[in-house]
């Protein structure tokens, strides 16, 4: 039987869950925000699963390098951090991704090569560069996925990073989440073209735009690029196009004066877990049923996490003078 | 008197400044359209458009120095950083351009500019998003940096910084805009580097300013006295730079004792050059070594406890009270 | 009888006084510099002439702003600035541009509407954006034309600053003096488009390459570009060519690891000064004996300039405390 | 030992480190091909090859983030500002990154990075090429500042920097590069946060560091004590953060007077922090107060008479130090 990009049905069926988990993740992440557990800044992923799970499950190997910014728990599953140790990081745990360092905005993962969570804009672009900089020094065959906003392209660190990049041929796959608004300000508003891809001309760099909602799209195009900085080290930029169905941050309206209630009722028929699960029933791969199977499994999962976190420990007072001098 | 919230307070003073003078705008990230991240420039799009009221991309240092260059040749912009923690990317306008402009053209373009928003920690934003930066500022000759406490202050002294002809680091916080306080209903301003004294007091001379102050300090104090029995006067200078060293010092020369409680971090900061100024002043009339209150020396951490553990709380004030009246805390 | 872009015979002739004035004053400074008369960073601007003379003398209006990098004598006396308020201000007088506070690489002068003189590199590109922001905020006409150099064009603030300019449509003119290096690092060195004009295409922005030995097509391209920002508000980046025929500073070498004797020696066959004569003479416009009577004039023009610096006082101590803050 | 410049010293300890460790190298504008601005890195471009010392384009941010990219994932990268006023477009990127990454990312990476370059004024470089900026570095946690004064700290010094794990602010001074010291043939370093005792004395502890101690109070000292017949101890911390307080506190118990000369700007400067530890740490056997020199507090203008006037020089040492003794200057 054929498949989707002769992907195996395990493989499709692995990328759904994962999806799904980012979704449900969050979802329980809004609830817990709202009942005054998870504090500061909480920015959720809901609507943009399709490019973590298509670029980093689909696409990358396990040594490949993950960089981002705040919003950061779709891309930590996707790349194999232990979703419960992010969850007690939200509620501010010892057994937290940073041991309750960093929060919601800083997971990292330096066993699953994954650089965090950044929460200046733009700032963590260099790092990525770094990242594709020390894999070339080595001589390995690591590259760098580096995700940033569709607001992020207009700040210097962009232009610096991804001149560096093109200039020195760095293995690293600048990754635009175009969600069309940085917090309520659109592309458009903000960025003198509206084709993001554009920015690539003054490097002449490698450039793609792709459709955010087709995990298989993302996977196919993505691929692409991290094979091509494998072999050449040259890099490219993705425009992503994508969607964030929810508010900024928690603190955020979903719509307002930046966008309207029907415009994301619209958006949202678009919904990237929704379009592949019809693909696979279509397909023949899955069928309703299992779709509810995986469902409850991976709300188990999820509630397995709450558990896992509200059972943990919080970090004991010492802590707050390690980690701040390395070996001291 | 009408009492309004901090963010209220910040807001007239705009409004009325902008009414007053057609070359004040505001400038910054969701300041138009999204009526402010945190509210503060709420309605002041729909009253003056997007002529004066504009919404910015995400690059502090293309707008700070846009400002900048705005206000060399006449306009007086506000720009509002969403937090001071983003102001770090325009660290080189603020420092380079605002700051030396008026000297390094010998007097030809001076720099009307105030640079606003909220600074220090709120709650679980980790350190990125908790610094209280004051003193990286106040450091850097051409500027002057005024943090406020109360909602009075707030309006009467960002009206006096709208003002001013000088680059001015306006820092306010983010946890209290929703703080209620009493404001005149007549128009006021508030002068730049005065201080005042917002308690009296006859045993220890306690400075501190904005959240600190408004937040910790003044629930403490009273709790302190009577605890220890004795009596504590409270000076907010309002302004960090250009410091009001007279205020604190008649203080000082009536209490003999300081401790100074600030939210940025120990080394170098805004209270160890008050702490050596006073001292080298007012030297005989100390009975004890000035003490300070400050975050601990280390980036501010996410977890609750950590991010208590790490800033000023009541315990660390009442310790160095203890301390510069010789008593021990065990009696 | 028929004139070059039909420009008066007094005009073309002004324009070949200015270049000339700006190539022996530069002379001068090497001397002075030599005999530790200058102090500091002395950038020189031999064989960049006909870029400030047709941008700004030929092609801006008075009230137009004007503003560099630290490499600024040019454009300071092409835009009017006194060169003996120029020549004290390097000799640290108070009769300097700016009483002596800010050297050779800060020079200013707001009755000319220059605006200086910038030593960090880059950070004067949103100043001049803000300049064109109140030229439009009072619905006033003036543009304002921004010198940078090639180097310039890999930091930050260059990318923060075009985009802003185009994406709020504001007069300005960002131009490119493109003399090959940034120090001894050559364009391709530095920047992943060698072709400049092509960081336009991230800002979808106006641009345009010129040949920055010929103070005629400066003239006219940077003119179009000007008459255009007027109209219509709209910015543009202009690459134009042209070589710094001396070492990046006085403490620098003509030539040496990143340029060799031979090329700076081919280059100089391009003299702007050397081509426009040739063109004037060809011309009819003028003929050796006055340029012999050109070159005397301004020899002694400059030795005034010398004169009136060296016998002017130093600043009093008490400057120190000027000009700190306004009003105080 | 052997006679060479700081240039060559700084030199060798780069030279030295890159060969005994595959995972250093060197980054930043003009330091390969050109040999470095000011020749620092002469020599180590035809040694280790362009994979090893890396020209880069005008982009700090850029730069010194990738640098810290590379340290995060197991290189050891040396940035070298052309000058610390450039750092000032990078500040984001040390503040934020390199010094909160090892904290923020609860221990998961921690950055090995050296930033080194000169700082503080020349001769002539006016307002925005003039700063000594110990201050706003030191002020923050998670780096490290150390400025040395002689050949032999920096050699030392610098190696110790380069071996050490976590980010590193390393100040040279321009104007030094071609002064001469003695340094041991063998291989050495010298460990950071320990000060050293230049000069014994007995009746004023002084504390300075890098091109101001180097230059202008050395020469001062002797002069100055015969003049007022006093003995004078001199104190070099050579690192700024971690401040070695011991050193000096002990020399104080023995001369009960303090005078601290610095290049920075007085507010908030090194020089406060020092005060305020030291006057709260030895109150009792301070006999004055603490007494600072420093650069007024305005943009260093460029004429070299108002640029004399308003950095340190030995007639404000003098007066510093009557000042400390009680001493009047018309004496
Ligand atoms: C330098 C800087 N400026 C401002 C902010 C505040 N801020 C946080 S997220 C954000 C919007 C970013 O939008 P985008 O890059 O599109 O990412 P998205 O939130 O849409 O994923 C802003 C302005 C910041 N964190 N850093
Ligand atoms: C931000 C910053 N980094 C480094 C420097 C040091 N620097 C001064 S000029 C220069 C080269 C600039 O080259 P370019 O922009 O091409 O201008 P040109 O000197 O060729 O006119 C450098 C690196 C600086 N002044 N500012
Ligand atoms: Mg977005
Ligand atoms: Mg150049």
């Amino acid at each position: 039987m054929s498949t989707p990009l002769g992907l195996s049905r395990e493989t499709l069926l692995r990328w759904y869950d994962d999806m799904l988990l980012v979704r449900r993740f969050e979802e329980k992440c809004a609830q817990l925000y709202g009942m005054g557990k998870i504090m500061g800044f909480c920015h959720l992923y809901n609507g943009q699963e399709a490019v973590s799970t298509g670029a980093i499950m689909g696409a990358l190997q396990p040594d490949d390098y993950v960089i981002t910014a705040y919003r950061d728990h779709g891309q930590a599953i996707s790349k194999g951090v232990n979703p419960k140790a992010i969850m007690a990081e939200l509620l501010g745990k010892s057994t937290g991704t940073t041991k309750g360092k960093g929060g919601s905005m800083h997971i990292f993962d330096r066993e699953k090569n994954f650089l965090g969570g950044h929460a200046i804009v733009g700032s963590h672009l260099p790092l990525a560069a770094g990242f594709a900089f020390a894999s070339k020094y080595r001589k390995e065959k690591r590259v760098c996925l580096c995700f940033m906003g569709d607001g992020a392209t207009n700040i210097g660190d962009f232009h610096e990073a991804l001149n560096l990049a093109a200039l020195w041929k760095l293995p690293v796959i600048y990754i635009i989440e175009n969600n069309l608004y940085s917090m309520g300000t659109s592309v458009e508003r903000s960025s003198a073209v509206e084709d993001l891809s554009k920015k690539a001309l003054a490097f002449d760099m490698r450039k793609e735009v792709i459709d955010g909602s087709s995990v298989l799209e993302v996977y196919e195009k993505v691929k692409k690029a991290v094979d091509h900085a494998r072999v050449t080290y040259e890099p490219s930029l993705l425009d992503i196009r994508t969607y964030r169905q929810r508010g900024h941050s928690m603190s955020d309206p979903i719509h307002g004066h930046y966008r309207t209630k029907e415009e994301v009722e619209e958006k949202k028929k678009n919904d990237p877990i929704h379009l592949f699960g019809e693909l696979l029933k279509k397909e023949g791969i899955a069928d309703e049923s299992q779709f509810e199977e995986a469902d409850k499994r991976i709300k188990a999962l999820v509630e397995e996490c709450v558990e896992f976190a509200e059972n943990s420990p919080e970090p004991s007072p010492e802590e707050l003078w390690k980690d701040v001098y390395y070996g001291e | 008197m009408s009492v309004v919230s901090l963010r209220e307070a910040l807001h007239q003073a705009m409004d009325e400044e902008m009414a007053r003078d057609e070359n004040v705008f505001l400038m910054g990230e969701e300041v138009a359209r999204y009526n402010g991240a945190y509210k503060v420039s709420q309605g002041l799009m729909a009253k003056y458009g997007e002529r004066r009221i504009i919404d910015t991309p995400i690059a502090e240092s293309g707008f700070a120095g846009l400002g900048i260059g705005a206000a060399m040749v006449g306009l007086r912009p506000i720009v509002e950083f969403m937090t001071w923690n983003f102001s770090l990317v325009a660290y080189d306008q603020i420092v380079n351009n605002a700051a030396k402009m008026y000297s390094m053209s010998g007097g030809h373009f001076h720099v009307p500019i105030v640079f606003r928003g909220p600074g220090g920690a709120a709650h679980g934003l980790a350190a990125t998003h908790s610094q209280a930066l004051e003193s990286v500022y106040a450091h850097i000759p051409g500027l002057k940096v005024i943090m406020p406490s109360t909602c009075k202050d707030a309006k009467g002294l960002l009206k006096s910084a709208i003002r001013d002809d000088n680059p001015i680091i306006f820092i306010e916080s983010e946890v209290m805009y929703g703080d209620k306080g009493e404001i005149p209903d007549e128009e006021y301003t508030i002068p730049i580097g005065v201080g005042e004294i917002k308690k009296h007091g006859s045993d220890v001379t306690l400075v501190s300013w904005s959240k600190v102050l408004a937040r910790v300090v003044l629930n403490a104090v009273e709790k302190i006295e009577e605890e220890m029995g004795i009596s504590i006067e409270v000076i907010d200078p309002r302004t960090i730079k250009p410091m009001d060293y007279d205020l604190i010092i008649g203080s000082v020369q009536k209490t003999n004792r300081l401790v100074i409680v600030e939210e940025g971090w120990p080394f170098a900061g805004v209270g160890a050059q008050i702490s050596h100024v006073v001292t080298s002043r007012a030297f005989d009339h100390l009975d004890a070594p000035v003490e300070r209150v400050t975050q601990e020396d280390v980036p501010l951490p996410y977890a609750r406890s950590l991010e208590h553990a790490s800033l000023p709380n009541v315990d660390k004030i009442r310790r160095a009270i203890q301390k510069v009246l010789y008593k021990n805390g065990q009696e």
